[in-house]
């Protein structure tokens, strides 16, 4: 631990742009104003947040009207679906979502299951996609809500957004995009991704944790219940004093993300491939999730013949996350995996390295290396 | 997702360094193994006996650093022991490395792995 | 507006301590890490997180255990007595509360009132307080949850909470108490005041805006219902990756609030009756709130025969708050000061003065020259 | 809660100098007075007429600044219309100055006292 650590964590929080961070501490030092005062202070805030709104806006091709901002992906995660499902809940009582979603997603549904709605949960297929076809049969006259990720978190993989928005458009189910992997890494627009409500979080593309957004389409707009009231903030749909600096540095993060949208992205793909060049020539190593339809910063790879816990307790210079747990021993093999039919001892000894803007040659380069001897220690130590 | 900070500084040595880790060459080693399906968890152990006595240990193993941790100190506290009493205080263990007690289970894992060992070299009660 | 602003709105939010700032853009540079991660970066900002926990503890004497980060007070408000009502409405569906409660307490009182909850409002008296005893009437074998700020946003005033804690002990109802205004600004304990549920905001105290904490009596525990599922944070009682560089914001904030609780309140007050004693002479001026039973840095007065709109536009140099509306039309006198009996051109004629750490004498005496000032013009031009 | 920053500089200035307000002396002055009991908005208007033409207009105000503003436009234009024909267009005058349609009943509190007072003026139609 005493060598430079190697970050390949972005995915479960990018570290922070000096440029947005910057932004951040500009936006702390203004005149004070709650951003709901009639005084300069207060307007400047109010100003300041409507950049940032039509910032973020602008990175998934939305009017900046269309975008509430909350806490986080996983505040935004619930209020489109305890939301949508409760607020149509005349309309029907069934959802439909995949068991490779975030818990953001999972939770929630598990919740509406406990007030009585019916969740159906879809198995996508070993390679981490979900057959659109097989989603649409899954859709009823009942089904109020769709909830598909973009980007899985843990395996990066694309969804077929397009068709799985076409069959809920033709069953008249709202769809749902948590995109919080998504944006800044994968381009898209809300338009041609046709979803009604889409989840981000500023912290997964080197914006501030604790900041993140629904998009609400505006037309036809899907009919939502907050999670809480009081304030009357954000159309009403998510009260509470907003955080004018926090919104700043999402804004921030949101606009370097869309500048650099051209190149970013491919330069991330192209450290991920070079990563995977590396371990896939060592043997018992497995990629998980599709080989091409996948966002360009996640490369999920699980390792047979050693413990995974051992695996990373090896390498201590490399944030990465597992696909499993931790040494206080209550952890379980990841579901996502194992929805995808990993084995427990494979799901178990998984490392999710993701990339991101300050990820260099070098730092992959030294993942690789570190993990080959890693495992080759390893294993010489296990039996036969 | 936890990583070295969750373990002591000795488990964290003896992970690092596995003393007494190896197979053993020779005619006098017996093997005893055992696992744990639900974490993977794999551990071999040979022994040696002189005299009714634990003469030497080695081991190989697949697990967590906790359990390749816990498996050191067993091979390096066992020469002396009296193959007819070989319990471990697999309790004190955990304790003194500091391993949860969720992972109490891998921790027999080793008890049956040495006592599989043992069994062949006292193949029954007199 | 080209003069200095002189800021007297900090129970609208409270201008950033520096000390705060530096300690948050601290937490920002630091190693990266998700506090659920486990390499040192996410053990790091986890460490931060409950070191800032316990000093939010230290300041309202509480355990941190106790203390569950959430976005806001609104959302901590919202957790309280949303979650609260939901989770015991086996129990009872009665609720108990004042009129003159923050929106982010009144609203989802009405939510829940719409799911069938019977919710009891009190009209304090005309200077604000509740009479115990009348509180004490309200309660009914079916009520669940009593909610009573403890130090008004909008008049200051302070009320009984010893007496109301006690009438909800008798009556077997958990309290909740709004505690956003009075953190750091009136000295309690969580022990001696005898509540559930305690909501608490960072901004009001130089801390950021975007970040609170409920605190939740850990013995009895009162059952909660969370607003939001998925990741398991906070107890499960509130999901999503936590925002580091915030609550080591409000630890900040707590802390330095807490090093400063036996002057600061005292100095605060002083600024606060000298600008009265200014104000208090000149013609058709009227207090607002009890006298003496009041927090340090709110001073709420109305002003006979001008409007309000043209009196705080006569004052742009003056950051302060109304009691009423803006600009924009739709504003309508507060409803605070309507329950407590003022009429709807005196109410809406209101300035809500209130003083912080960098509030000078220089600045109540420029704020009561203006006001004098202004009061003259106006009323020389209105008919007699 | 808004301040200055949601009225137009041309609003600010007519608050700000009020032109033409005061009680005017003299005989020929007459006046009206209009109010709107929810915003406390009272409006005291003073006209002089010569050959059944404003010639001159007076105002005192309480009111808020778009009232004000108002109040002044109305008092400098009114000179030189007929007494016969004095209405005022307020929705253009709500578009000149920016005022919101909410506040539109202000401006009709306006157009009242004004009509008042010439009705002092022009008792009756001929
Ligand atoms: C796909 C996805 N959804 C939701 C979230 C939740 O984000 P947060 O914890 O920042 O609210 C995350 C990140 O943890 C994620 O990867
Ligand atoms: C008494 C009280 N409660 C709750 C709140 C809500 O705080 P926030 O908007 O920061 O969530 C405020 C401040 O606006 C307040 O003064």
């Amino acid at each position: 631990m005493s060598d430079p650590v190697i970050y390949l964590d972005h995915a479960a929080t990018a570290p922070i742009d000096p440029r947005v961070r910057a932004a951040m501490d500009e936006s702390l030092a203004a005149a004070p104003g709650n951003p709901s005062s009639g005084h300069p202070g207060g307007r400047a805030a109010r100003e300041r947040i409507e950049a940032a709104r039509a910032e973020v806006a602008a990175l998934i091709g939305a009017p900046a009207a269309a975008i509430v901002f909350t806490s986080g992906a996983t505040e935004a995660d619930n209020l489109a679906i305890l939301g949508a499902a409760r607020a149509n809940a005349a309309r029907g009582r069934h959802l439909v979502s995949l068991r490779t979603e975030h818990r953001a997603v999972l939770d929630p549904l598990a919740r509406l299951a406990r007030e009585g709605f019916r969740v159906t949960l879809l198995t996508p297929a070993a390679d981490g996609l979900i057959d659109p076809a097989a989603l649409e049969r899954a859709l009823e006259p009942g089904t109020t809500l769709v909830s598909v990720m973009l980007v899985n978190n843990e395996i990066g993989v694309v969804q077929d957004l397009a068709a799985i928005a076409a069959a809920c458009r033709r069953a008249g189910a709202l769809l749902h995009v948590d995109a919080a992997q998504a944006a800044g890494r994968v381009p898209f627009e809300v338009g041609a991704l046709d979803a009604d409500l889409v989840s981000l979080a500023a912290h997964k593309v080197h914006g501030p944790v604790g900041v993140g957004a629904l998009y609400v389409r505006r037309a036809p707009r899907p009919a939502l219940e907050p999670l809480a009231y009081g304030g009357g903030q954000e159309g009403g749909l998510r009260p509470g004093t907003l955080a004018a600096h926090q919104i700043v540095g999402m804004g921030r993060a949101y606009a370097l993300a869309r500048a650099a949208l051209h190149e970013e992205p491919a330069r991330l793909a192209g450290l991920r491939d070079r990563l995977w060049a590396a371990l896939a020539p060592l043997p018992d190593v497995h990629l998980n999730g599709h080989p091409e339809a996948r966002a360009p910063h996640i490369l999920s790879v699980s390792f047979g013949g050693v413990d995974g816990e051992a695996l990373r307790c090896e390498l201590p210079q490399l944030a990465v996350s597992s696909g499993s747990a931790c040494a206080s021993g209550h952890g379980e093999p990841s579901y996502v995996l194992r929805a995808l039919g990993r084995d427990d001892a494979l799901a178990q000894a998984t490392l999710r390295f993701s990339v991101g803007r300050q990820t260099t040659v070098a730092d992959v380069d030294a993942a690789a290396v570190g993990v080959r001897r890693a495992l080759e220690r390893l294993r010489a130590l296990a039996p036969a | 997702m936890t990583g070295a900070g969750a373990y002591s500084a000795e488990v964290l040595r003896l992970f690092a360094t596995t003393p007494g880790a190896g197979v053993p060459v020779g005619p006098d080693w017996r093997r005893g193994e055992a696992s744990e399906p639900l974490s993977a968890t794999r551990v071999e152990v040979y022994l040696r006996a002189e005299a009714g006595r634990v003469a030497d240990c080695r081991y190989r193993v697949r697990g967590c650093p906790h359990t390749i941790a816990a498996l050191a100190t067993v091979a390096a506290r066992l020469p002396g022991s009296s193959l007819a009493d070989l319990a471990l205080d697999v309790r004190a263990l955990a304790a003194e490395l500091g391993i949860p007690p969720e992972k109490l289970g891998r921790l027999f894992v080793i008890q049956d792995a040495v006592r599989a060992a043992a069994l062949q070299l006292a193949p029954a009660d007199p």
